[in-house]
């Protein structure tokens, strides 16, 4: 069912322009090893993609 | 008319207690629900180029008394809104008969009378910064690059006033409450909205639901291009899923649980 | 069951938007835009949208309430205006009209609008007086 | 022990390294250790034999950095003594020790592995980290280009070891590490298994070998001669002779021997201390109608003691010697139960949220990394929160009373507990609050230890900080838990048993044994099923002699109530309150009951090949079986007898294997020949699974002359009508020549085929897999459950299986069914769903996502209803609902959204 509308969402995500942004992935609580490297190069890919788009466009429609 | 005649049949027969079509009412083409008390009333039926969601109509006079049958005039959009509706069980398909307009062309049909049909003009500010009524959702993807895609939606959003008539006209829009006014997901009183989770909210809740009638499009005052909005939703469905809301009487993948779609998830590109 | 579809403008403010009235058994159930009305051409914002929930609601007034040690309690329309007139000449009479403030509401009609402020200009004597929908 | 808390320091400590068995040698361990990963209870034990304490009075570290101070090295182990009334042997297996064989060089090269250290190399947790590399590397990088597994290592061998029989599951696990290892690879990895029949006769097993095939997994059939580990350090080398008859030679990166399973010394000696009787292999000897049963009464034996099996097999005979165990000693059942006083009940719905906010240092687990004083401070100034302290252990027991005192002089409503994680500590502070007085769901954990300390190590700084936004969370959402109830809801204390076959009346003679009424309905006119056309099973025993016996004992037990000629008509209600209506010819009854066990067992396929229903010499088993029963003169007149295996099975249409016509065929072969020495007999296969002892019956046919041809499905035999016999045709894969066989009679290994299920699985709410096997909760841990609770299954219902194994997973599902019989009332209610009408609209999409059958739809209202009695709080209806109708207590959204909100607003 998740990766279902995980799928649906990523597309959707990849129309509005904000592609790589979610990711879905398989851990089990025996792969400690898996979860530190997925959530590092997770990390480390949103940190190179720059600061969130959104919150500025927010910001500024907030100030008028 | 043969459509007069075959409503009042309907009617005449018992087959219905309702029949929902169009009448002109003080120059407006409007729907009307004719009973068989007043069964020379369908003499004014009209298949009216403005679209009014008869389907959701039904809902309401079905939600009433769910034994009413009820005949309705359906176009190719409203039957397969019908078909979503039978599907979640919001319409009893044993307690609807339809009589059908002619109007996306068909192999059946050369000619469609859909208003629809003919494309919307797009003004030029629109057209370069915005985004276009009648792209389609894969031209739209290849001519802008991410960066671009982003800008031109949220220029679009960004102009919605919240009036949630998208969803209120929406036919298959059944949900006794709405997410989109769950105050955890979209604060309420504030305007602008805050971008673009109305939309995606809305867009998510549409997939495997959209039939592509395009009367949300049509009821934003905001200009706002919805119909492809969830063309590209339905496309993303089809795509991933093979499922097209409407099509036939089954519900949708993000309902099923089990081995119906075998999907691995994306892996993560850096 | 009847189902039939009314015409109508909203009231909520001056802009004139065509709705319809989808009634159920005489009742309205819901409202939609007027698709072939000049004025929205089959829009509507979000008050015309819900243009119906007020008649039936079960907040609506339907009769004159007067406060008595506290608590609403329903009156006729003599006491409750009786009432009324006399507080508000006593405090006409204590702090000046400029005292008085009158609020109209876009869901009464233009007549009675019109009567509201020739009440408040004229009865009153101040100009206090604005309507909700100062669009 | 009970201080230990399972830090981990004084592991860290310790300077004595030795290598760890349990990862097979390949890494290492300490002299204090927890044995594996998963143990229960987590606590840490000091090997004697190592420990330079307890050898040399050394050392000693370990307890003074033990900040519990659990350490005593005085411990001594004590003798105790254990009045019981049946005693379960359930001592496991060892793993062959190929050593001793120097063909196959393990122990020469450390790119030879056993099976198990392979099992090691693949897993998370074993010594690379779940990493597939060489274990020769001593970086753990490189990676393996080409593996090769060895089947029957330390099995069906009488020659290098004296294990003649079959382990049965090495070549499934053999399919199952190779396909695991191509996953566990970035390049693309050459498998190859080199093997003498693949026996994947457990459910689904031949298809998952399918797909391995289809993926590339190499499957050649050869017993390798000989394992060379190259001189120039090149991999190894291994010789063998390919079908075709010619030598070949390959070299591999990794060779992994399929050891078999065997019983070791120590459990000879228990065994021989007790008097039982084993049999060849050590293996405990039972027969097929008492598989769990011991030479000795009162002592049951399950697992692989009694013969090699998979995991499925086990658990239901763990199940089954649970049922055997109890049903001689029931009536001392819930004579040493001993009732728990619970205190009353505080009503906090009115009251404002007082929480009370307890930090845990977890000795220096947490407070040597998180400034536990400050996060304290920290918690004080959250809105609600009344009252905020420091435990040393939280989980202690002189601090749990505490905290039980401190609830109640202050009048919290709320308890949060920031420590560690809910899963192995959630039960334990409910349990505070329940002393307390308050109701247990009123609890909210912060996991600072797993999700912080521990994980933070090296920023003390930042893990504090994070630890202040943990329990902020787990305040903002402790401010909306809600007092959840569970409600009593009586049990009727009686089964159905649907299928009055072996398995329906073993578990219907097991459940009225232990003092429960059964009703048992049988479709036909009478009790017995396929067994009363059976002749004898390959232990010889009589099978119609045993069910005429089973059906007395069915007929005489007052507690059973037999509904012959009777079918299902409609069921209602749920695990505890069944109401079951059945009809026969003349009238309808109205049953009552708690559980329902379903063995409605299968049927022989009618073949539609090999002049089957053509030809008078072309029978199935269940009609030779006739004939051997009978002495049927056709048998004493027949010269040439054929068996054709497979028919039916193992094919496209149903690529399943019905698992017992292998050892069918040879038992009726051999049978055969008793009778007639002088018989040509011939069986035709793809692979011979005689699995387990059975092994030993196929050794029997092949010393006694009787002749076996491999065939392939692309080349099956062809069979002609020659006189009053047949004559087969096929091309031997030897000779690779066609050789033309005629016999008298031909007998052919007919498919088990599920029945039509439809109805009754629709009635219980239970699913049917693709072949018609009913769908059990779990394949390898739940194989008698569904997942419908209070449901049961057995027999071949579930799949095709021998007596044996139908009798052992019969008594399962009566054990598994007094779990629920044996209690007067169950709890419902607490963190299940719940549904609100008004937001309902009816459209039903919830019904398809729950798995537990727990939502039905109320027509009336169009709404739908959840069964509180079903619902295993899961979530996914919640997560499904689009109107937010239905939410999961515990776990609602507003919770939700303020954990997520006060998460943000850092």
């Amino acid at each position: 069912m998740t990766v279902k509308r995980i799928a649906f969402v990523q597309e959707l995500l990849k129309f509005m322009g904000l592609e790589g942004r979610l990711h879905l992935e398989w851990i089990s609580s025996a792969e400690a090893q898996k979860y530190v490297d997925v959530v590092t190069k997770f990390t480390e890919k949103i940190r190179n993609m720059g600061p969130n788009p959104l919150r500025a466009i927010n910001e500024m429609k907030k100030a008028g | 008319m043969d459509m007069v005649k075959a409503a009042k049949e309907l009617l005449l027969q018992d087959k219905v207690d309702i029949f929902l079509g169009y009448r002109k009412l003080d120059g407006h083409q409007i729907p009307h629900g004719f009973t068989k008390a007043h069964v020379d009333d369908l003499d004014q039926l009209e298949i009216s180029l403005n679209r009014y969601p008869l389907e959701k109509i039904a809902c309401d006079l079905a939600q009433k008394d769910p034994a009413l049958k009820i005949g309705i005039l359906a176009r190719d959009c409203s039957q397969r809104a019908l078909n979503l509706l039978y599907t979640w069980d919001q319409l009893n398909p044993e307690n609807i008969e339809t009589l059908t307009v002619n109007c996306c062309p068909s192999p059946l049909s050369t000619h469609g009378d859909c208003s629809y049909l003919t494309p919307k003009p797009t003004g030029d500010y629109k057209k370069a910064h915005g985004v276009d009524y009648n792209d389609s959702p894969k031209d739209f993807l290849a001519n802008h690059d991410s960066g671009e895609r982003l800008s031109r939606w949220m220029y679009e959003f960004q102009k919605c006033i919240k009036c949630y008539g998208c969803r209120n006209v929406c036919p298959v829009c059944f949900c006794k409450e709405c997410s989109l006014e769950h105050p955890n997901l979209v604060e309420p009183g504030v305007l602008p909205a805050e971008v673009p989770i109305f939309h995606l909210i809305r867009a998510t809740h549409m997939a495997g639901r959209c039939i592509d009638c395009g009367l949300c499009e049509d009821a934003c005052p905001a200009h706002i291009p919805l119909r492809m909005l969830y063309r590209e939703v339905n496309d993303a469905v089809s795509d991933i899923f093979g499922y097209v809301p409407g099509d036939h009487i089954e519900k949708s993948p993000f309902s099923i649980i089990g081995k119906t779609v075998e999907l691995t998830p994306a892996p993560m590109d850096v | 069951m009847d189902c039939e579809f009314v015409p109508s403008v909203c009231s909520y403010c001056g802009t004139g938007c065509g709705v319809l009235f989808e009634v159920i058994d005489g009742r309205i159930n819901r409202t939609l835009p007027l698709k072939s009305h000049p004025v929205n051409q089959g829009k509507l914002c979000i008050k015309g949208w819900n243009l119906h929930e007020y008649i039936n609601s079960y907040m609506r007034l339907k009769g004159p309430l007067v406060r008595e040690n506290g608590r609403l309690e329903k009156a006729t329309w003599d006491e409750a205006v009786n009432q009324a007139a006399r507080r508000f000449t006593r405090i006409k009479e204590e702090h000046g009209p400029d005292s008085i403030g009158v609020l109209v509401s876009a869901k009464i009609t233009n007549e009675e609008n019109y009567l509201a402020q020739k009440f408040t200009r004229a009865v009153i004597g101040t100009n206090n007086v604005d309507h909700c929908a100062r669009l | 022990m009970d201080k230990c808390i399972a830090c981990g320091l004084c592991a860290e400590k310790c300077p004595k390294k030795v290598d760890d068995e349990y990862n097979e040698g390949l890494g290492k361990r300490k002299a204090i250790y927890v044995p594996y990963s998963q143990a229960v209870p987590l606590k840490y034990a000091i090997d004697d034999t190592i420990c330079l304490k307890l050898t040399k009075d050394r050392c000693g570290i370990c307890e003074k950095t033990c900040p519990s101070g659990a350490i005593n090295f005085a411990d001594q182990a004590k003798e105790k003594t254990l009045n019981v009334g049946s005693i379960i042997l359930a001592m496991g297996f060892e793993s062959f020790d190929p050593s001793g064989i120097d063909s196959l060089g393990f122990g020469q090269h450390p790119d030879i592995v056993t099976s198990m250290g392979f099992e090691r190399i693949l897993s998370a947790t074993g010594p690379f980290g779940g990493h597939l590399c060489l274990p020769s590397d001593k970086d753990h990088e490189k990676a393996p280009k080409k593996i090769a597994w060895l089947q029957c290592v330390g099995s069906r061998d009488q020659n290098r070891c004296s294990n003649a029989y079959c382990s049965s599951v090495c070549c499934m696990y053999a399919v199952k590490q190779a396909v695991m290892a191509r996953e566990h690879s970035h390049d693309p990895l050459d498998c190859a298994i080199f093997y003498m029949d693949m026996r994947t006769h457990g459910k689904d097993f031949d298809r998952y070998m399918e797909g391995a095939k289809k993926n590339g997994v190499r499957f050649i059939q050869s017993r390798v001669h000989s394992v060379v580990p190259r001189l120039d350090h090149q991999g190894i080398e291994m010789r063998f002779i390919d079908p075709d008859g010619t030598i070949q030679t390959e070299n591999f990166d990794i060779v992994v021997l399929s050891t078999g399973l065997q019983i070791s010394a120590a459990c000879v000696d228990l065994a021989n201390t007790m008097n039982i009787e084993l049999d060849h292999g050590n293996f405990v000897k039972t027969d097929s109608f008492n598989p769990v049963s011991t030479s000795v009464p009162g002592i049951y034996a399950c697992g692989v003691f009694t013969g090699p099996k998979d995991i499925p097999q086990s658990v239901m005979e763990a199940s089954s010697a649970a049922a055997a165990a109890t049903e001689y000693i029931s009536s001392a059942r819930h004579t040493l139960t001993k009732e728990i006083v619970i205190p009353q009940e505080r009503d906090t719905e009115y009251e404002l949220p007082k929480i009370g906010v307890f930090v845990c240092n977890c000795g220096t687990n947490i407070g040597g990394v998180i400034d536990v004083p400050d996060v304290v401070a920290y918690a004080r100034t959250l809105p609600g929160v009344t009252y905020a302290e420091e435990n040393l252990f939280t989980c202690s027991q002189d601090t749990q009373d505490k905290m039980a005192q401190v609830i109640k002089e202050n009048h919290l409503n709320r308890v949060v507990v920031a420590a560690c994680s809910p899963k192995t500590h959630e039960p334990l502070f409910r349990q505070t609050l329940i002393n307390a007085g308050l109701n247990k769901h009123l609890l909210e954990m912060a996991n600072i230890r797993n999700h912080d300390s521990w994980v933070h190590a090296k920023e003390p700084a930042r893990a504090t900080q994070k630890a202040k936004h943990l329990v902020r969370m787990a305040v903002s959402k402790s401010m909306l838990l809600n007092s959840l109830f569970e409600t009593q809801l009586p049990v009727t204390q009686s089964a159905l048993v649907v299928g009055g076959g072996i398995a329906g009346m073993t578990a219907a003679l097991s459940l009225a044994r232990q003092g429960f009424p059964v009703s048992l309905v049988e479709r036909e006119q009478n009790l017995g099923g396929n067994a009363r056309k059976l002749f004898h099973t390959y232990m010889d025993e009589d099978i119609p002699v045993q069910v005429k016996t089973m059906i007395h004992q069915v007929n005489d037990h007052p507690m059973i109530h037999t509904y012959l000629g009777a079918v299902i008509e409609h069921l209602d209600g749920f695990v505890g309150n069944f109401n079951t209506t059945l009809a026969t010819s003349e009238s309808k009854v109205t049953i009552d009951h708690g559980v329902a066990i379903l063995a409605t067992g299968a049927v022989e396929a009618k073949p539609d090949e090999y002049l089957y229903g053509n030809h008078d010499a072309v029978m199935t088993h269940l009609e030779f079986d006739s004939l051997l029963r009978k002495n049927d003169p056709m048998l004493d007149g027949a010269e040439d007898i054929a068996f054709i295996q497979c028919v039916g099975s193992r094919e496209e249409a149903h690529p399943y294997c019905s698992k017992v016509c292998c050892t069918h065929s040879i038992h009726s072969a051999v049978e055969v020949k008793k009778r007639n020495p002088n018989a040509n007999v011939y069986i035709f296969y793809r692979d011979i699974r005689t699995y387990g002892k059975r092994e030993l019956i196929y050794k029997q046919a092949r010393d006694m002359g009787i002749l076996f041809f491999r065939y392939d499905l692309n080349s099956k035999p062809r069979v002609t009508p020659s006189g009053t016999g047949v004559t087969i045709r096929i091309l031997d894969h030897i000779l690779k020549m066609p050789v033309s066989i005629d016999v008298d009679i031909l007998c052919l290994a007919s498919r088990i085929e599920a029945r039509d299920n439809q109805a009754l699985a629709q009635a219980f709410k239970i699913t049917c897999d693709s072949d018609g096997w009913m769908l059990e909760a779990h394949q390898k841990l739940r194989p008698v459950d569904f997942a419908t609770d209070g449901v049961f299954l057995c027999g071949m219902a579930h799949y095709p299986k021998p007596i044996d194994e139908s009798i052992a997973q019969a008594k399962a599902a009566a054990s598994r069914a007094i779990t629920t019989l044996a209690r007067s009332s169950i709890s419902v209610g607490g963190v299940v769903s719940r549904v609100n009408e008004q937001l309902c609209s009816g459209c039903q999409g919830c019904i398809e996502v729950c798995p537990y059958n727990a939502i039905q739809m109320n027509e009336k209202k169009h709404v739908v209803s959840i069964n509180a009695a079903l619902c295993k709080g899961c979530g996914a209806c919640a997560a499904a609902c689009p109107s937010e109708a239905l939410t999961l207590e515990g776990f609602n959204n507003e919770q939700i959204y303020a954990q997520i909100k006060s998460a943000m607003g850092a």
